[in-house]
């Protein structure tokens, strides 16, 4: 094109400029997947009441410390320093985790249920697929693009629970483990993952994000549904207090197989999970003293073969229905 | 002869493996959870486990049924677009309706049915399990009458109706019947349980009774009962089938 | 040479889709025709990499059909049947996604979207949800995503879909003017033949996976003995006969009449309008008589 | 058959087609319009999908709205792309048969008969999930005309369908009107319109803006310039010739080519007197006029 000329060809032009090497196209998805995620205020106003429980705890921690030191007195003082020595540390991540686990379904509702069943439905696996890209790069970029920003939202408040801790509360043993914080992202990892790998796999099953996400949250409750059965059932058989001799159903066979039975949902995974591999079976929430037996935490081992072998089916059933070859029907 | 065309074809669309497969899940789940629970619960008499076990478990799943089946018969007509090739066949649309709906409601009732049936194995299936079993059969089939035909109005008046009907089986129906007052008058399941078998008033624990729908006193008598589902499912049906007759169900395109 | 094909043999199970296909796809647009189900498709999805053959081979834009699928479709455009989108994007997102998805670099993306955007005729609609466009809206988004990371080769599959009649004659020049003078090589896939005409320059009819014809779209309609056509505006039988004792073979088709005669052009021409002239018939209409591209194709397609 | 008088119809605030008189009787009668004139909705209108909100429409004396007696004398090939997509073909056609009032037997018969017709017998027993468009376009047409219907209607029937399916589909379609059947027929494929029927009825923007015999509404927009082509290897010259003529309105030179255009409202007069050019010694070597075609009656309708 001459350059001496004043009047620009807008026509159609070709493109000369680079190209980057046709290889891992997944992360172009997983991008976008992320990039929409971080635009829709909804997550973030989830990511924020997801962190409820640390907020409670930070709040009545101040509480306590300021009725500390604005009675002084040996009485207060011992006061709170016996609220510090109810308190264990691992157990609030575990309950800010736990108490979080309704948001983290309805933040993997609003990442994952439409993430392949809308796509089924405006067929743009037509789109990706006639890019330099593959099924594995397809299901790779989508799975990362609930995961990443899941495991985001998951991570943040106990982040920030854990610098003001760290900072605040080291005397009283808040780092004495200096595997916990390592240990408690395994939780969040494999809790994401989790959430990521089924919510991939149903929505993979639909072409309506609607429905998936009904599916999805039927199964999830109905499973909650069974466990708050068993959890009933365990604490009828066990008795509701801590310590408490047993009411009922002391020869049945079930009574020891029952607190298994409490993890066996998407939540009560998760939870038995995070006790395993903090290796703690809970305690009174907030530090208050509380009368219910909090259940035991499961195996670990069994726990997280669970765990992958859920994410892996997730993945799985995804992966089968994902039909790459019918690009051009 | 077309009703029963389109009944048959009604049933198969609702019989598909998929369902199928997912509904006998959710029969094994009810089982496994009657079985445990029948187990921890050794020394109460097995009527009262039985009834206890049917209003928790049996009575929960069928409202459920009922709004994903009550919704296919023909909300899902309308998002698939399939609608159009029933409505323009030599058919009048109450026979439509109506054979599609009896299809509807008589999958509703065998999941209820087989869900009572496995909470009845649960807890034992004495003489007078039987006799709880055989009352709550006649109650599930009214109810699912009744809420596939309440349900089938729904889907009549609104668009997406199965969100509303599952809102409504799950919170209307497990809340309202524990209500203070007089309120439980308002949802079925009230009637449902009058008909049905009674566990005894109380057990003692409330965590159980408030799980059972137990806390509120129940005065319903039997006849009420049959009276107001009777108007209730003759209501619904008559409504439903006139607005049906009278407005326009053209296959919509369903972006979100 | 954009593409060449070499004893192409594909399978679904025992089904045999193309069978020993070889074919050589010249620069400049193409139409690929043949019935449904005659492998067009499934030539389209081996041409890209997506199906590996079991027997032969071939190139396309130079590169091995076989094991280069992913630099192919770097270098490809593929303009899909259906309707596709990504869901959740507008315009402007939707192409530069694509673009990415090619291999641009996201600011070179974001920016040539918006050019090719503005080339489709999209311009003004850019920044809309792709959900709420009309059909003819779809179909030149998805030529958009097809063009934007400025391929050497665009494949189009049934491109004028749907369309009503203006739509689909701004879908064919833009095709067109894409296709001659822009570097960008075009196959057409698509069962309107006048489309293709309109278009394309060579054609490929496919049918029953193999390749019964190819060739410029001039040549394979050139009759031999190169007979005119003339319109009248009534029919006329003193101008045939009139015709007839001058030499002509006469061929009557109601007011159309393909006439044989001796003669340079310049002279047949000046025979028939003294002739009508003379017999007192109205010409209406006169060209060089050719094949229709539709009996081309049934002659290709039955052979 | 079909009576329409003064009927509307909105979608909320939007409207489908506004107040259209019209009737259809027997044979093929064209429904042409751009995208989101209207068309569609008159099909429902007519198959009775939607009422009327304004006049009333008539079909074989009934009012087609929800009407089994309608339905009974009426075929209709919907433009939406869905089905039970589980069933195979076969079994599609047959409960659409079954739907029809037929015994089994019968519906089977009736089913097999349909299939054949549209060329499908091969490959009817495939799941129709499977199906490319243009099969899904012939199990669609097979279930509009098992039943032997009297009115025939087809939205958009030959998308997808390769140049075989068309011609052998136009066939059928001429067939059926000689049978004596109203049909009704959408599309954008105006040439093919062209060689199904000469009646039409052209929507624009939900008016009709034009209906009855093709050749009767040409001659009727006649008045508008007529555009006739010229080939020449001497294109100037023969343009000052022509430019002198009174009847010719404009002459334009074609970019590069041996060819012009010229412009004229009185084509009987120019076509009378171009052969004492050629006898003059300017050679014409093609003459053709690109608005002797449907697009172009179409193009004036919608675009003037």
């Amino acid at each position: 094109m001459p350059d001496s000329g004043l009047i620009a060809d807008l026509s159609y032009r070709g493109y000369d400029g680079p190209l980057l090497p046709p290889t891992h196209r997944w992360w172009v998805i997983a991008r976008l997947g992320v990039r929409q995620a971080f635009r829709k205020r909804a997550y973030w106003v989830v990511t924020a009441l997801s962190a409820w429980y640390y907020l409670v705890m930070m709040a009545v921690l101040f509480f306590f410390e300021r009725a500390a030191q604005s009675a002084p007195g040996p009485r207060s003082e011992a006061g709170f320093e016996a609220f510090l020595g109810r308190i264990v540390w691992k157990d609030q991540f575990l309950h800010g985790f736990g108490f979080a686990q309704l948001l983290y379904l309805i933040a993997a509702l609003m990442l994952g249920a439409g993430a392949i069943a809308n796509d089924n439905r405006s067929k743009a696996l037509l789109v990706i697929l006639s890019k330099p890209c593959d099924k594995r790069d397809y299901l790779a970029g989508k799975w990362m693009g609930v995961f990443l920003p899941l495991l985001t939202m998951m991570l943040l408040p106990s982040l920030v629970f854990f610098l003001y801790g760290a900072l605040s509360y080291r005397d009283y043993g808040f780092l004495d483990n200096p595997w916990f914080f390592p240990k408690f992202l395994l939780v969040l990892v494999l809790g994401a993952a989790v959430h990521s790998s089924l919510v991939i796999g149903v929505s993979s099953l639909f072409d309506q994000g609607r429905l998936a996400g009904a599916s999805y949250a039927g199964i999830y409750f109905l499973t909650n549904f069974f466990t708050q059965l068993m959890v009933f059932a365990w604490l009828t058989a066990q008795g509701f207090r801590r310590g408490g001799g047993r009411v009922s159903g002391g020869q049945s066979p079930f009574a020891e197989y029952v607190d298994r039975l409490y993890y066996l949902s998407v939540d009560g995974l998760l939870i038995g999970l995070c006790k395993a591999i903090l290796g703690t079976d809970g305690s009174p929430q907030f530090g208050m003293p509380s009368p219910i037996r909090p259940v035991p935490a499961p195996p670990l081992l069994p726990t997280v073969a669970v765990a992958v072998a859920l994410c892996v089916a997730g993945v799985a059933v995804a992966w089968s229905r994902i039909r790459a070859v019918e690009v051009v029907r | 002869m077309i009703a029963r065309v389109l009944f048959v074809h009604a049933l198969r669309d609702f019989l598909r493996f998929r369902r199928v497969l997912a509904w006998l899940l959710v029969i094994a789940g009810v089982a496994a959870a009657g079985w445990v629970w029948a187990g921890l619960m050794g020394q109460m008499a097995p009527t009262d486990v039985y009834a206890r076990l049917s209003s928790i478990l049996t009575f929960r799943v069928l409202p459920l049924a009922a709004a994903v089946f009550a919704t296919a018969v023909v909300g899902q007509e309308v998002e698939q677009k399939t609608i159009v090739y029933l409505l323009t066949r030599p058919v009048g649309r109450p026979t439509l309706l109506l054979s599609r709906a009896a299809a509807a409601a008589l999958v509703v009732f065998a999941i209820g049915a087989a869900c009572a049936l496995a909470v009845a194995l649960a807890a034992g299936l004495g003489s007078g399990v039987a006799r709880s079993l055989g009352q709550d059969l006649v109650a599930l089939a009214v109810g699912s009458l009744a809420y596939v035909s309440l349900f089938l109005v729904v889907s009549l008046l609104l668009n997406r109706a199965m969100v509303v009907c599952l809102l409504y089986a799950f919170g209307w129906e497990t809340s309202v019947g524990n209500m203070p007052g007089d309120l439980y008058h308002l949802a079925v399941s009230s009637y449902l349980s009058a008909i049905g078998s009674k566990p005894a008033p109380t057990s003692g624990n409330p965590l159980l009774d408030l799980l059972s729908s137990q806390l509120g006193l129940n005065l319903i008598t039997p006849q009420r009962a049959w009276t107001v589902l009777a108007v209730l499912i003759v209501g619904c049906v008559v409504f439903g089938t006139r607005w049906f007759a009278t407005h326009e169900y053209v296959p919509r395109e369903d972006a979100e | 040479m954009v593409a060449s094909l070499q004893n192409l043999t594909v399978r679904y199970g025992s089904f045999t889709a193309l069978d020993s296909l070889s074919a050589e796809i010249p620069e400049g647009c193409v139409g690929l025709l043949g019935p449904n189900g005659a492998g067009k498709t499934t030539l389209i999805k081996t041409m890209l990499g997506f199906l590996t053959p079991a027997e032969g081979g071939g190139s396309v834009l130079g590169l091995d059909i076989r094991t280069q699928g992913r630099e192919i479709r770097q270098r490809v455009g593929l303009m899909p049947e259906q309707d596709c989108h990504i869901p959740g994007l507008n315009a402007v997102q939707f192409v530069a996604f694509a673009g990415e998805l090619a291999g641009m670099p996201s600011e070179l993306a974001l920016r040539r979207a918006h050019e090719v955007l503005e080339y489709c005729g999209l311009g003004e609609a850019r920044y809309r949800n792709v959900e709420t466009y009309s059909t003819g809206m779809k179909q030149r988004i998805k030529l958009a995503q097809a063009l934007v990371h400025g391929p050497r080769l665009l494949l189009l599959d049934e491109p004028t879909n749907g369309l009503d009649p203006r739509g689909r004659e701004e879908m064919l020049d833009l095709i067109r003017t894409v296709s001659h003078g822009k570097g960008v090589n075009v196959i057409v896939s698509s069962h309107l033949l006048p489309d293709v005409e309109r278009v394309c320059d060579h054609v490929v009819v496919v049918s029953r996976g193999k390749v019964t014809e190819q060739g410029a779209i001039a040549r394979l309609k050139v009759i031999e003995g190169r007979p005119i056509d003339i319109e009248l505006k009534e029919e006329s039988p003193e101008f045939v006969r009139a015709l007839r004792d001058l030499g002509a073979a006469v061929e009557a088709m109601g007011l159309v009449l393909r006439v044989r005669l001796e003669g340079s052009a310049e002279q047949v021409s000046a025979t028939i309008f003294r002739t009508a002239r003379q017999t007192g018939a109205q010409v209406r209409g006169l060209a060089v008589a050719q094949r229709s591209l539709e009996g081309v194709f049934e002659e290709a397609v039955r052979a | 058959m079909i009576e329409l008088r003064s009927v509307s119809h909105w979608y909320g605030q939007v409207i489908g087609v506004n107040d259209v008189t019209c009737t259809i009787g027997p044979g093929v009668t064209a429904l042409l319009g751009m995208n989101g004139a209207g068309k569609t909705t008159m099909m429902r209108l007519i198959t009775g999908q939607i009422r009327a909100n304004t006049g009333s429409v008539r079909v074989l004396g009934h009012d087609p709205f929800a009407n089994p007696e309608v339905y009974r004398l009426l075929g209709y090939c919907p433009d939406v792309d869905a089905f039970y997509e589980t069933m195979t073909g076969r079994e599609f056609v047959t409960l659409m048969a079954r739907l029809a009032g037929f015994s089994a037997p019968e519906a089977r018969r009736r089913a097999d008969e349909a299939i054949d017709r549209v060329g499908m017998s091969d490959r009817a027993d495939r799941r129709l999930a499977g199906y490319s468009k243009g099969m899904r376009q012939r199990i669609k047409l097979a279930q509009a005309m098992l039943h032997d219907p009297r009115i025939i209607l087809l939205d958009e029937p030959l998308n997808g369908l390769d140049p075989g399916g068309r011609r052998e589909f136009i066939l059928l379609l001429r067939h059926l009107a000689d049978e004596g059947k109203s049909i009704l027929v959408s599309s954008h494929i105006l040439f093919e319109v062209e060689q199904m029927t000469r009646s039409i009825l052209l929507l624009h923007r939900g008016r009709l803006r034009a209906t009855g015999d093709l050749r009767v509404i040409r001659e009727l927009i006649d008045r508008h310039p007529h555009r006739i082509r010229i080939e020449t290897p001497q294109p100037r010259a023969l343009a000052s010739r022509l430019v002198e003529w009174p009847f010719v309105l404009s002459v334009s030179l074609e970019a590069g080519g041996e060819a012009l255009e010229i412009q004229t409202r009185e084509p009987d007069r120019f076509y009378g007197s171009l052969p004492e050019l050629v006898e003059q010694g300017l050679p014409i070597l093609g003459l053709s006029s690109p608005d002797n075609n449907l697009e172009s009656v179409f193009r004036y309708l919608v675009e003037a």
